[in-house]
């Protein structure tokens, strides 16, 4: 009832193939309120986080190792503003995790540390149309479900399932972060392109932990 | 989507494969991770001048590598900043000891790669300040937004700092000569059609042919607000006055006015725009002392323009005017 | 129709208002007849430099008057040749007892109006000798036709015979450079769209999404065959190979190679063509020993390239390294 | 039964009012086969003739006269091909044309005049696609009537004829001169527009002999 190395590795390649499924609707996203790379950048990052796995002489030792990989390979190959806030979601997301095995806690503390680092660099606060307001219910469900003692899966699924609602909340707003705050008003009728990956991701989360 | 390119992915590199070549004698291309410095390295003593951004604004950045202005350039993917492990070691070879000026554009992904990288950079004992460039009045600058987006004014930045740090000014100095280009220039553009990002395959945004976007910053984003199709002249005024407005330009002020093609427009049009800015201007009692007109800040094929106006004092005029050898600027 | 214009038949006038106002330390514009000339006059002793043809292929030819190059420039309606009364007090401009030579594009248009204009020149004791660029390998050269056209190539032919013009040479040795860099100059071009002319309203030709043009000239006409959009480097070889044939290239020679945009085609399209025909070339032994690439011969706003080729010895070779100080080029 | 001053001025008027309301067809049979400006160079020429006919104080003295007006005015506003040589064509029908009245063979000489100028700068014989497939048929045809005695306006409507018909002839021609020749076969098909412009002056021209 755990969550192992084993797990961080096939959430890793799942990311990936769902983030290369769905490259063209993140392109499309983008390219309503952005500037249409957002789906480009993120299958060329995570292409490329797979290839550093697959060339890895020896697994990794605990979770934290698995995601500190994804950390970097996102940071030097992604660009853009999701390659540093992915980045350095992932490398907060490492240091909390830097234990072979994650509880239901260790999911929790895992999810915050992400956030966490997200909002350090990016500066923004639920309700500005960004990734955050997926990131932040998807925490905030993960904490309810531990409380109530759920396993580890059952707390991802829950933070997924509560990404994909505040991915679509995020359509009404009018961004004051980031790229499609230059829209002004136009911005609102839209879905934030970041929030959906964050939706994929947690949901690639969700799935390996079943 | 009608482009001469081959693969999409191969865009940047083969790009800057040409480029390198058919400049070696003013650029150096390198690859893996991508950036470009002057020909002859770091001049010694010199402060570095560095900046980047996204692919598809050429000849922005790395055709204004050279004496006089940048010591190195950092293209990403085509509208993506690039990644601190390229900006890094630019800022590295940039630096011949002085310190380096790292000239970003304001845009989140910008700013925090270079932020990354001058971290990665000062590791390695690189001295590095950065200014941010945000000159586009068609967004607002607010404490609850992105603030203005960095726009063709970068030009003006790059020159005048280059010329300053040429002629031997400290990194103190440097820096406080682009804070005042940064705080006296400001610009706005439109669109008359969108542009193609070659890995999306279809045009940035939708726009019917008796329409055109009024208020877009240079990465195919829609901008302010959509209208019917005017006259030059109408446009030029609609693009003019909120730029002379936010300078607040006052009668026998002098200014360059620079007004810039978005990559698709002929220089015919830039001059028929340029035209009615400048009479514009000259009603408000402003001269036009310095002028540049051509496409030097581009969104890939995308017709339109923008008008950028910078506030000129004696110490800018010269920096303006010192020689510049780039393969985009040069004299 | 989707243009940064006022009225379609104030464009020419326009366009020329702006460029003057623009670079007022470079040319001088005159107006009601239209040509533009160096703003400091004809050098007295040196022979004269005129060219000029329709309008539309900014910066062609008023952006290469200047020290080095030009002496005067006069451009016609958009797409149609100057009429005599405009060139031939421009070639009086030009002429400061020296004589001026009239490179002309081999158009029916522009030869019949610079002839009538040389005769009214000739008149007033101008000394008035032309020659005529016929680069365009896409257009057969045969005793029954118009011949081939004049395009990008011009360029050549005005930079090198404007140094031989400005380090001294009399008409003779300026009309013999001309015609040697005309021997040794061949271009072809591709267009991926049309262009619209302002009067006419709609594109000068209708090409589905799927297709481009190739052997086109500079007037929008379409080319000599119609084929499906192909990669870059296909493209490249379809310009480069009829050029390099038709030049007679050998290996071991020298050569210049000058990849010039039709208006709307960004620098970095052009670059990726660069990179292949250089490399081209390299396969066949010719060695690249000097580069141009940028919108220099264009048609309006269409989307395209040429690739030009000039066979160089020593003396072009110097002459295009001169000084040249034009709104357009300048080294 | 000769033409004089009057039908000289009502020719120029009917040609520039004729070049007008045919403009548009013109650009767009140049823009076929040439670069669109036929028609837009025409009528600016011919509308400066108006306005230079408008302007004299005193009334030309013969129809050469007005010719010559003609010719000059299209020489310095037209530009292109057909400035020269419309330029041309009526500066050498102005020379034929320098009596006050024109009879039959008088036209016959006009026309045959103009002819010779276009040939003369232009060097195109028949069947090359110009204009000159149709001021061939038509000065023949005009030989052809006064012949057989027609008058001047049965002369002018039968040159106007077979101007028409000299112009239909160019659609199936593969051009060997002007900007056309660099289409190479795909010229075929198409009207030459400088021979439409033709059959509208000499239809210009019959018209104000009626
Ligand atoms: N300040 C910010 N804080 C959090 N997320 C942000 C911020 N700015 C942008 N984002 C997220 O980044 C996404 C865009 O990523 P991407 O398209 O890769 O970068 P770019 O905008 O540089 O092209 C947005 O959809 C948004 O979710
Ligand atoms: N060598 C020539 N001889 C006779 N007529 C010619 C010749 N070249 C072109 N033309 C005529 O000129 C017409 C084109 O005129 P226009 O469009 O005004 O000039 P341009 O080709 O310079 O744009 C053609 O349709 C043709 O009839
Ligand atoms: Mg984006
Ligand atoms: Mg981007
Ligand atoms: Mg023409
Ligand atoms: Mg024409």
């Amino acid at each position: 009832m755990t969550l192992d190395v084993a797990w961080a590795i096939d959430w890793v390649r799942r990311s990936a193939a769902t983030v290369k499924e769905h490259r063209e609707e993140l392109i499309e996203l983008d390219r309503q309120i952005g500037d249409g790379d957002h789906g480009e950048n993120l299958n060329r990052g995570f292409t490329a986080v797979v290839g550093k796995l697959d060339a890895l002489e020896s697994p990794p030792g605990d979770v934290g190792e698995v995601l500190k990989l994804v950390a970097t390979t996102l940071m030097s190959t992604v660009g853009g503003a999701a390659g540093p806030l992915y980045g350095t979601a992932y490398l907060r997301a490492a240091k909390a995790a830097a234990v072979p095995e994650l509880d239901a806690n260790g999911v929790v503390a895992m999810l915050e540390a992400a956030l966490e680092g997200i909002v350090a660099r990016g500066k923004a606060t639920t309700g500005e149309k960004t990734m955050v307001d997926a990131w932040t219910p998807a925490t905030e469900a993960a904490v309810a479900a531990a409380d109530e003692g759920a396993a580890p899966a059952a707390v991802l699924a829950a933070a997924a399932d509560a990404a994909t609602r505040g991915a679509e909340s995020t359509i009404p707003l009018v961004a004051t972060k980031g790229r499609a705050s230059y829209l002004g008003e136009r911005s609102a009728g839209h879905l934030d392109p970041g929030a959906r990956s964050t939706e994929l991701i947690l949901h690639a989360a969700a799935e390996a932990a079943q | 989507m009608k482009k001469l390119i081959n693969d999409p992915q191969d865009v940047v590199a083969e790009t800057l494969a040409g480029f390198g070549a058919a400049h070696p004698d003013v650029v150096a291309v390198h690859t893996d991770p991508n950036y470009v410095t002057r020909a002859g390295g770091a001049r010694s003593g010199k402060v570095g001048l560095v900046s980047g951004g996204g692919s598809g604004h050429e000849p922005l950045h790395a055709g204004f590598v050279g004496e006089g202005m940048l010591d190195a350039a950092v293209p990403g993917a085509v509208f993506t900043s690039p990644t601190p492990d390229q900006i890094a070691p630019a800022l590295q070879a940039a630096d011949s000891g002085a310190g380096v000026l790292a000239i970003v554009k304001n845009y989140t992904g910008d700013v925090l790669n270079f932020e990354t990288a001058a971290e990665l950079a000062d590791a390695d004992d690189v001295n590095v300040r950065s200014v941010v460039v945000n000159d586009d009045v068609a967004v607002e600058d607010s404490l609850y937004t992105a603030g203005r987006r960095g726009v063709a004014g970068t030009v003006c930045v790059e020159k005048i700092a280059g010329a300053a740090a040429e002629r031997g000014d400290d990194l103190d100095a440097v820096t406080a000569v682009a804070e005042k280009v940064i705080a006296n220039v400001r610009s706005m553009g439109v669109a008359l059609t969108a542009c193609t990002v070659p890995h999306a395959g279809k045009p940035s945004f939708d726009l019917p042919e008796d329409e055109i976007e009024i208020g877009i910053g240079i990465h195919g984003e829609p901008g302010r607000r959509r209208i019917p199709l005017a006259g030059a002249d109408e446009i030029t005024e609609m693009l003019l006055a909120p730029v002379a407005d936010d300078l607040k330009l006052a009668s026998g002020e002098k200014v360059l006015l620079f007004v810039n093609g978005m990559g698709g427009t002929p220089s015919s049009e830039l001059y028929i725009v340029y035209r009615r800015a400048r009479a514009l201007l000259e009603e408000r009692g402003v001269e036009v002392v310095r002028s540049l007109v051509g496409n030097y800040v581009t969104s890939l094929e995308m017709q339109g323009a923008s008008v950028t106006v910078l506030r000129l004092d004696d110490e800018l005029t010269t920096l303006w005017d010192a020689p510049v050898h780039t393969t985009a600027l040069r004299w």
